[in-house]
């Protein structure tokens, strides 16, 4: 059994994001490491792209920081080296930094997930890579034991669901909405409708895109999935205390709080053993 | 080359957000259906709102003194005759009328000089479409009547104040957009580049270009062209204008873009100061598709310079990109002073004051007339009054050959 | 009415200082050879240099969604898709090319709003011709890129300081170069006003479009129109409209003149709130021929107003004084506001940006459906790329019913 | 004989022009005063109009200032009436002010030229009034026994010359070169060939444009006029007393200065007895 599919296997997971450098490579691991000392089952931790067409303004926002403090794939690498945690990481990033990435004279998908694996890292997500394009991706997975995730929109139906199924590793990531990451105070309906078309698959069920309280961590269990995916939310508490110039234990604290809320959240919405919305899975 | 796979050599596919994938599937239905099927009579609608609102076909004019002054035939196809100005009309009409057929009852749109922009929003005004388009902060402040011209045909502008604010993220930005709002929202991409079906469709739609200039070629001319020029940013002008040539092996087709201050890109600062993709850039995925790009050595996109903004842009369309590295099309460049010289000079000897983008493909024939045999095919992809301003500022203070005295352009006294 | 004798009725004529009368002779006698008689081929040449750099013909457009306003078929002539942005191309080319077979070797030429200016330059620059431009200081100042785009021609763009610095007075000082140089210079006059022979050749050099859209009339719809409307400045776009459905009586021609802020005339001030020749000036005798004009009782010109500059002239051609007084032609007038709402219109249901002159005659529709048939035929005789400023400033503080917020075109914020 | 003709009899004629009410009312009549006492044959006395097409820019920017001033048609006539000259007085204008006048009922010509007479013009110049359009002003003048000067231009040839010939009385207006009014410094050498074109018409040849200096005035005189024509040179010292500020006495006396200049330059100019450049007129 991988990490990732152990982070899954006894009650909701909790997947946070962040992107790694926001706003400085220091802070940025301290506040990944809060994430851990909050509940974080699995960390989404994001490698800044310049053209991130999948997020929102939020997100946008922390990896333009990133980068204009220096982040790159090499030194995101090194990051990942340095950080002390002990859950399963998943790399999440946009598929040209990918098929750049060079390393001891090679170059592409096989080379960075060879150094990936190398670092420390569990997986992958790659919004702007769809599963007909994933082929020398998914491959080096394959050989480097990584998960790789792919995400399914509101809108994904028919043949699409089951070439995602055909190719998906890890997780499976449910976009709860339509559009691009970001926090939101109503979630959408659209989840358990979501969910349902895909309670046949046998890899967990990550939702994310607009949770962002601990209530909403809740109802997204309730609708039956396996774990939920926040980004937004947090970033949001990186950029305010940026904005506010507060110490980075500061910013720390919160974010280990807003984890424990969003933890404590999805566990109260995990099914009684007497069965309840998750009966495959008692 | 086969459009319908998305592929052209090892560049093009579709890399985008899952959420976009359903609509990109359904436009390429749609695109196989209306476009390349002609269902419903859509490409002779296409075509005769061309005519009618657009001002098709455009005049294939022979320069008489440009093709003095470099003692061959210049004829120059007139796409600044457009109905807005430039060519940007034939696939934003195209694109807006796909729209209303495929039954999406909103329109979004990227832009950067604003000429797609105010192209689209024509097309949506004349179909009764509503319409925004994402335009970069920065390209805003530098484009102003562009942006009237947009609020006036009743579109929204919407600023995007991320990164530079130029084209590349407002393309993000629709994008974004178009992830929220696909189910009933179509966006028009401005050139042939994004994820397929888009380069293959814009292409269909310049492709009017190439149809009537070859045509207009033998009945002018009596024969094709030896060499056929246009400017590239994006490309869309210019596979519209070599598409019905890539057969004829014997006509030379030139693909110049901005080379901008210099041709060196600082790796290091993220920066080329030019915007000579196809020359300078290499294999990376950018905006959907796979194609060449200017990026720094881990992939990160750099920011592209040239002193005209439509050519202005850090990838090219796919296509463009395979017939470049099969040869098939010659990519060179001209650097912005250059550019400057042509825009001058058409503006002097011909009476057209061209776009600066097309400025850029005039005044390679400067320099090196004697590889162009002795016709030559050269596109006017737009005119230049979107460019006064920034021609005025730009020649002034360089030492431009050929351009007018415009410092007297001051407050007071003569214009001698 | 006999165009060769100078004399439309009781206007017309040649009051010109004796200096000028030789030039004018020779005019005369270069215009019956050439455009009547098509010597040497001159007209064959002016109808290839019209199509293949001016880019006609221009399409008639059938307007879907004003003839859905109007519950009629409305056609709009797209003369806003010439070379330069107006029909005056026609006649600033054709009396360029005249010079030339005339063996002038220079070319002068006064301009209000800039248009005739910048298609006489353009015209020039593409025959070679020297070519210098009197302008009102006034006019300069107001219409900025317009004099750039005359410099970037390789024109000389002069100011005329005296008066008010308007479009009579360039035209005033544009006839003291030619009494000065007239044995080598031709001037190029923008209407069809001035001493016989201009009115009848402007006329003739316009009249293509008038030739091109009977034809697409019958073409297209099957008919002739029951009206036919387009705005009246000098008067040139106007009987170059006219001059084929003159005959078909059944056709009721309308022209639409500027009726400014008020019909009122302030003879005390010598100040008219219009430019309404037609339909409130007097007869009298201005830049060379009888017409109608704004004076006042002693016979002094009066300074004329309209939103739009190319209108704002306090004569009109004597041809078609005499076709309004015969009945053949209905002189109305449609004031700024309603220009303006005009303008906002057809931006928003056409895509179509005209100029100020042209809203003037689409405006009148709006208030009068009922007395134009059921088939209109409407000149749009310019784009309005030229009038955006005017129309942000004045749009800014009226209430222009359908105008997009443009309070928001400001440094800040959106444009929603 | 009619009083031009008069003046013409003996000896070279100076006609001044100067534009009525420039810069006011009452200096403008002191100004046309002192030309007489300069010597002044004949007098060309300007109404203004708003669009002289034939002035250059000294002569229209009195027109600007006359009409400023309150210079009106009617006003002309008082102005007239006012003056205290014994020399013939010839009327310069534009032909709208003449088709638009009216009194007593009538407008046009003939209403125009019975004021005028009445008040005591003896003559018209209209510069922008062709032969071929002068036929009702031609009969007005007739009629109230004025006389109707015309001017030739150096590209006038031929038919024109004839038709011309036909029409003119009191002198024939000689222009000396291309062009629109004002002062030169250089004469033009084209005057003595218009000459030559009119020798054997029987009315006088006064030589006007671009005349400024005693000097000047004798060679065209010299050269076989009858008189000489001066407007900008005379009009330069109104502009410039305007600009100074001088008060009008001081104006006055410049002009008659200047008159006697170029009157005695006229005289200079004239054949000796014995013969010289004006055989016929010995
Ligand atoms: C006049 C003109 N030409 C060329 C271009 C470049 O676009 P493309 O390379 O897609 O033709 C633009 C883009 O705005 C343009 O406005
Ligand atoms: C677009 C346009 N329409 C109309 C006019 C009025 O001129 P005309 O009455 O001679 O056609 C002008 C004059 O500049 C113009 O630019």
């Amino acid at each position: 059994m991988s990490s990732i599919a152990e982070a899954f296997a006894d009650g909701p997971a909790f997947v946070p994001y962040l992107a790694a450098g926001d706003p400085d490579y220091e802070s940025s691991l301290t506040y990944v490491e809060a994430l851990e000392r909050g509940g974080a089952d699995v960390i989404e931790l994001g490698l800044p792209f310049s053209e991130p067409i999948a997020e929102g303004p939020t997100i946008q926002s922390a990896i333009v920081r990133a980068l204009e403090a220096g982040m790159t794939p090499t030194r995101y690498f090194e990051f990942v080296a340095d950080l002390d945690v002990d859950v399963p990481l998943v790399c999440m990033t946009y598929y040209n930094l990918i098929a750049q990435f060079g390393d001891d004279g090679e170059r592409g998908p096989e080379a960075f997930v060879r150094r990936a694996a190398e670092t420390g890292i569990d997986g992958f997500v790659v919004p702007d890579l769809p599963a007909e394009e994933a082929g020398p991706l998914r491959e080096a997975c394959d050989e480097y034991g990584c998960e790789l995730v792919f995400i399914i929109a509101p809108t994904t139906r028919g043949e699409r669901l089951e070439r995602i199924m055909s190719q998906v590793s890890g997780y499976v990531y449910v976009q709860a909405r339509l559009g691009t990451t970001g926090a939101r105070t109503a979630l959408s309906d659209r989840t358990a409708e979501s969910l349902e078309r895909i309670t046949d698959w046998d890899v967990p069920k990550a939702v994310g895109f607009g949770i962002s309280t601990g209530d909403h961590a809740q109802r997204v269990i309730e609708a039956g999935a396996d774990g939920v995916i926040v980004g937004s939310a947090l970033v949001d508490i990186v950029a305010q205390g940026v904005e506010r110039g507060d110490p980075a234990v500061t910013v720390a604290d919160r974010l280990e709080g807003k984890a424990r809320e969003l933890t404590e959240g999805a566990l109260r919405g995990m099914p009684a053993a007497d069965g309840g919305p998750h009966p495959e899975r008692t | 080359m086969s459009s319908h796979t998305g592929k052209f050599g090892e560049y093009g596919g579709q890399y985008v957000p899952e959420a976009l994938m359903p609509a990109i599937e359904e436009l390429e239905d749609a695109y196989e259906r209306y476009v390349l099927d002609n269902e419903d009579g859509f490409m002779n609608e296409f075509r005769q709102r061309l005519a009618d609102f657009g001002g098709r076909p455009t005049p294939l004019q022979y320069a008489d003194r440009l093709s003095e002054r470099y003692d061959t035939d210049v004829y120059l196809k007139r796409e600044d005759l457009l109905h807005g100005g430039a060519h940007k009309l034939n696939n934003a009409l195209g694109q807006v009328l796909l729209a209303k057929y495929m039954g999406k009852d909103r329109i979004i749109a990227e832009t950067g000089a604003g000429q797609h922009g105010t192209a689209t929003a024509m097309a949506c005004a004349h179909l009764g479409m509503p319409c925004e388009v994402y335009m970069g902060r920065r390209d805003i402040n530098r484009q102003r009547p562009n942006v009237f011209r947009m609020r006036l045909n009743g579109a929204e502008v919407t600023p995007v104040t991320v990164g530079r604010g130029t084209l590349k993220e407002a393309i993000s930005e629709t994008m974004r957009d178009w992830a929220e709002n696909v189910e009933h929202t179509h966006y028009v991409i401005g050139s042939v580049v994004g994820p397929h079906p888009f380069p293959a469709m814009v292409r269909d739609f310049q492709r009017v270009i190439s149809e009537e200039a070859r045509e207009q070629m033998r009945d002018r001319a009596g024969c094709l062209p030896d060499s056929v020029l246009t400017c590239a940013g994006g490309g869309s002008n210019t596979m519209g204008l070599f598409a019905e040539f890539i057969d004829d092996e014997e006509v030379d087709l030139y693909a110049v873009e901005a080379g901008g201050s210099s041709l060196a890109v600082d790796a290091e600062e993220g920066v080329a100061p030019n915007s000579a993709t196809l020359s300078t850039g290499t294999d990376g995925v950018l905006h959907g598709s796979r194609t060449r790009v200017l990026q720094d050595y881990d992939g990160q996109i750099m920011e592209s310079h040239s002193v005209s903004a439509g050519l202005d842009y850090a990838g090219v369309g796919p296509e463009l990109a395979d017939l470049v590295d099969r040869g098939r099309v010659t990519a060179v460049n001209v650097d912005d002073d250059n550019a400057l010289e042509g825009f001058h000079r058409l503006s002097q000897l011909e009476g057209i004051i061209p776009a600066l983008e097309s400025a850029h493909a005039l005044s390679y024939i400067e320099n090196n007339r004697d590889e162009l045999g002795d016709v030559i095919l050269l596109n006017i992809s737009g005119r230049g009054d979107k460019d006064l301003e920034t021609v005025l500022e730009e020649t002034h203070g360089r030492d431009i050959e050929n351009a007018p005295d415009i410092e007297t352009f001051g407050a007071t006294g003569g214009f001698q």
